[in-house]
């Protein structure tokens, strides 16, 4: 039983840290802002959600589980509106530009 | 060098790059922003010192609020800021370097050579916790044990209040403090502005709850409130009040007063100004506690949206 | 406890740049941003030392950890009420200089209104 | 486990260090608001393995106010970085 849990959290935390390297290479790679931020937001929410899903059967009790998935939520709302409002600024700083 | 020791090197590594760039960059918006991000970071450093209190007053007041204030500043006074070129002179940057590294090797050999095993009040702090019936030492020593510091700052927080709004103009006198925002009502920031705050709330209470027994607290607590209510400020759902109402002022001075009211009654009915009568002690402590996170919620928001600039009438 | 000390060295270090960035910014900001990472220095100190002094179960001895806290909201307190100054200042003399120099060249109103 | 996650902190402390070095070159204000989401993320993916490790588990409720205060500054970001304050104003081309 112990096993079969540390074995999903070595696979989904492996798999976050890999989203992670593949959204700061986005961010180094990527020519400007607006796909810069789509990796940012794409990629590295995707990597909190799978380590927040490697972390939920280490977790000490069913508050810590949901409170986990309530970090994970609020992270998605706030990379789902802030990157609007980011690309809006990016947009109107072109077009004014 | 294990892994542990790595991680920690790395964080430092960053946080001290952080640090650097504060210092160094050439454009103050630029400065902020770094800071914000150093503040938040910081947060880390704490929970690996295992003061994680510390951590959440860190991210909330020093990282977040501390951050956007100084952010807000910044972008007011980015035209102005161009125009200063007055960079000082060779001789009083090498002093000031010189200066600088010395104060730093001094407190590294304090790191360095000071015992290891440090004195310390924690046997003493878990000894008296019985005395408050909390568990979280931190709370015990800032509501109980040291509790004339913690009353002392509301009144600081409500002097730097009173400091802040003796600056605004004639015209402003007792007016609405910061900019009126708006924002189109069917928007992503009204949307995020109306779905954050109830959340926050929640966190907000939680966090002041589990105060008692867990880290957290009313001053953490108070934070997140403040930057819920700043977050509908700048979507334009609410304004800011103007500073001379009665109701207003009420709260400012709810959190001090009452402390004030139960030290007092400490020193008619027990032993000493700020002596809680063991029985009541954690029922005080929590009524002291809820009155204050109204009033550091208020102080905090109103510190960081300045001073008043806009007629109280509209 | 060798990896604590890193950031026992990272605070001296923050201290020494915050002390360094306070005296040799021009701009009054970017002195109060410089005085903020000095006190973050200085908190993290007590932090390391804490640590040392952890004891009875508690991971960091309570009472330098209860006063940081009190100290991060003074240290915010002091921090708005320079920034109100400042804009204010800045706004009186269209310059935010200390120095005595000529006045008025800078912008008259701040952005945004 | 202990180690592999400490080696996971690391490595996203890493990425972390990358990403912030990007985003705060620039050139442009856009890029540098980008940090405090950086920080929403990776930042808080850091923490959440080291609470794990050093068995802290109040370090979930640290991440809870990492989450919130980050999102706050990236609106005030946001807002502070355009010259107007109207950052989400209606205009005559919005492609909504």
């Amino acid at each position: 039983m112990s096993l079969a849990r540390d074995m999903i959290t070595l696979v989904a935390v492996s798999a976050g840290a890999f989203f992670f390297l593949a959204g700061t290479i986005g961010l180094l790679r990527f020519p400007d802002t607006l796909t810069r931020l789509h990796a940012l937001t794409k990629a590295d929410n995707l990597g909190l959600g799978l380590v927040v899903l490697g972390l939920l059967p280490q977790a000490a009790s069913v508050r810590d589980a949901l409170k986990l998935i309530s970090v994970w939520l609020l992270a998605l709302l706030a990379g789902a509106t802030v990157s609007q409002l980011i690309a809006r600024a990016a947009r109107e700083a072109r077009t004014t530009r | 060098m294990n892994i542990a020791s790595t991680f920690e090197l790395m964080l430092a590594a960053v946080v001290l790059g952080l640090g650097i760039w504060t210092i160094a960059v050439h454009e103050t918006y630029s400065a902020a922003v770094g800071f914000v991000a150093y503040g938040l970071l910081v947060a880390l450093i704490w929970v690996r010192l295992d003061a994680v209190d510390v951590a959440l007053t860190e991210a909330a007041i020093s990282g977040g609020l501390g951050g956007v204030l100084l952010l807000g500043a910044a972008a007011r006074l980015r035209h102005a800021e161009l125009m200063v070129a007055e960079v000082p002179d060779r001789l009083t940057r090498v002093s000031a370097a010189v200066l600088s590294v010395m104060t730093a090797a001094a407190l590294v050999g304090a790191v360095l050579w000071l015992p290891d095993s440090a004195p310390t009040l924690a046997p003493e702090v878990v000894a008296n916790a019985w005395a408050t019936s909390l568990t979280n030492p931190v709370t015990n020593v800032l509501m109980a044990f040291r509790a004339m510091d913690t009353m002392l700052e509301k009144v600081v927080l409500l002097l730097a209040i009173i400091g802040v709004w003796s600056l605004a103009p004639d015209t402003a006198w007792g007016g609405r403090p910061g900019p009126r925002h708006r924002a189109d009502p069917n928007g992503v920031l009204v949307f995020l502005a109306r779905l954050l705050p109830p959340a926050g709330i929640a966190i907000a209470v939680y966090i002041l709850w589990t105060g008692a027994n867990h880290p957290g607290g009313a001053f953490q607590g108070g934070a997140i409130l403040a930057a819920m209510w700043l977050l509908a400020v700048m979507a334009g759902l609410t304004d800011t009040p103007a500073v001379g109402r009665r109701w207003l002022r009420l709260i400012l001075v709810a959190g001090p007063a009452l402390f004030l009211v139960v030290g007092l009654g400490g020193l008619w009915f027990g032993t000493a100004f700020l002596a809680y009568p063991t029985a009541q002690a954690k029922p005080l402590i929590v009524v002291i506690e809820v009155a204050m996170i109204q009033t550091i919620a208020a102080t905090l928001g109103l510190l960081l949206t300045g001073a008043p600039e806009r007629s109280a009438k509209p | 406890m060798s990896g604590v000390n890193v950031f026992g060295l990272y605070a001296a270090a923050a201290v020494g740049l915050g002390l360094y960035g306070m005296i040799t910014s021009p701009q009054p900001l970017r002195k109060i941003i410089a005085f903020n990472l000095l006190g973050s220095g200085v908190f993290l100190l007590f932090g390391v030392v804490g640590r040392r002094g952890a004891a009875a179960g508690i991971g960091n001895d309570p009472v330098p950890q209860a006063l940081v806290i009190t100290g991060v909201v003074v240290a915010f307190s002091a921090t708005a009420l320079a920034v109100a100054l400042l804009l204010r200042l800045s706004e009186k003399a269209s310059s935010t200089t200390l120095s005595s120099g000529p006045a008025g060249r800078a912008g008259s109103d701040p952005p945004g209104h | 486990m202990s180690d592999f996650l400490t080696a996971a902190v690391g490595f996203i402390l890493a990425m972390l260090a990358l990403g912030l070095v990007s985003i705060l070159r620039g050139p442009g204000d856009e890029d540098r608001m980008m940090a405090a989401q950086l920080i929403g993320t990776g930042g808080i993916a850091a923490l959440l393995l080291l609470g794990t490790v050093t068995d802290v588990p109040a370090a979930i409720d640290v991440a809870l106010t990492l989450a919130l205060l980050a999102t706050f500054a990236s609106i005030a970001f946001v807002k502070k970085g355009l010259s107007s304050l109207e950052a989400d104003a209606p205009r005559k081309t919005e492609d909504r």
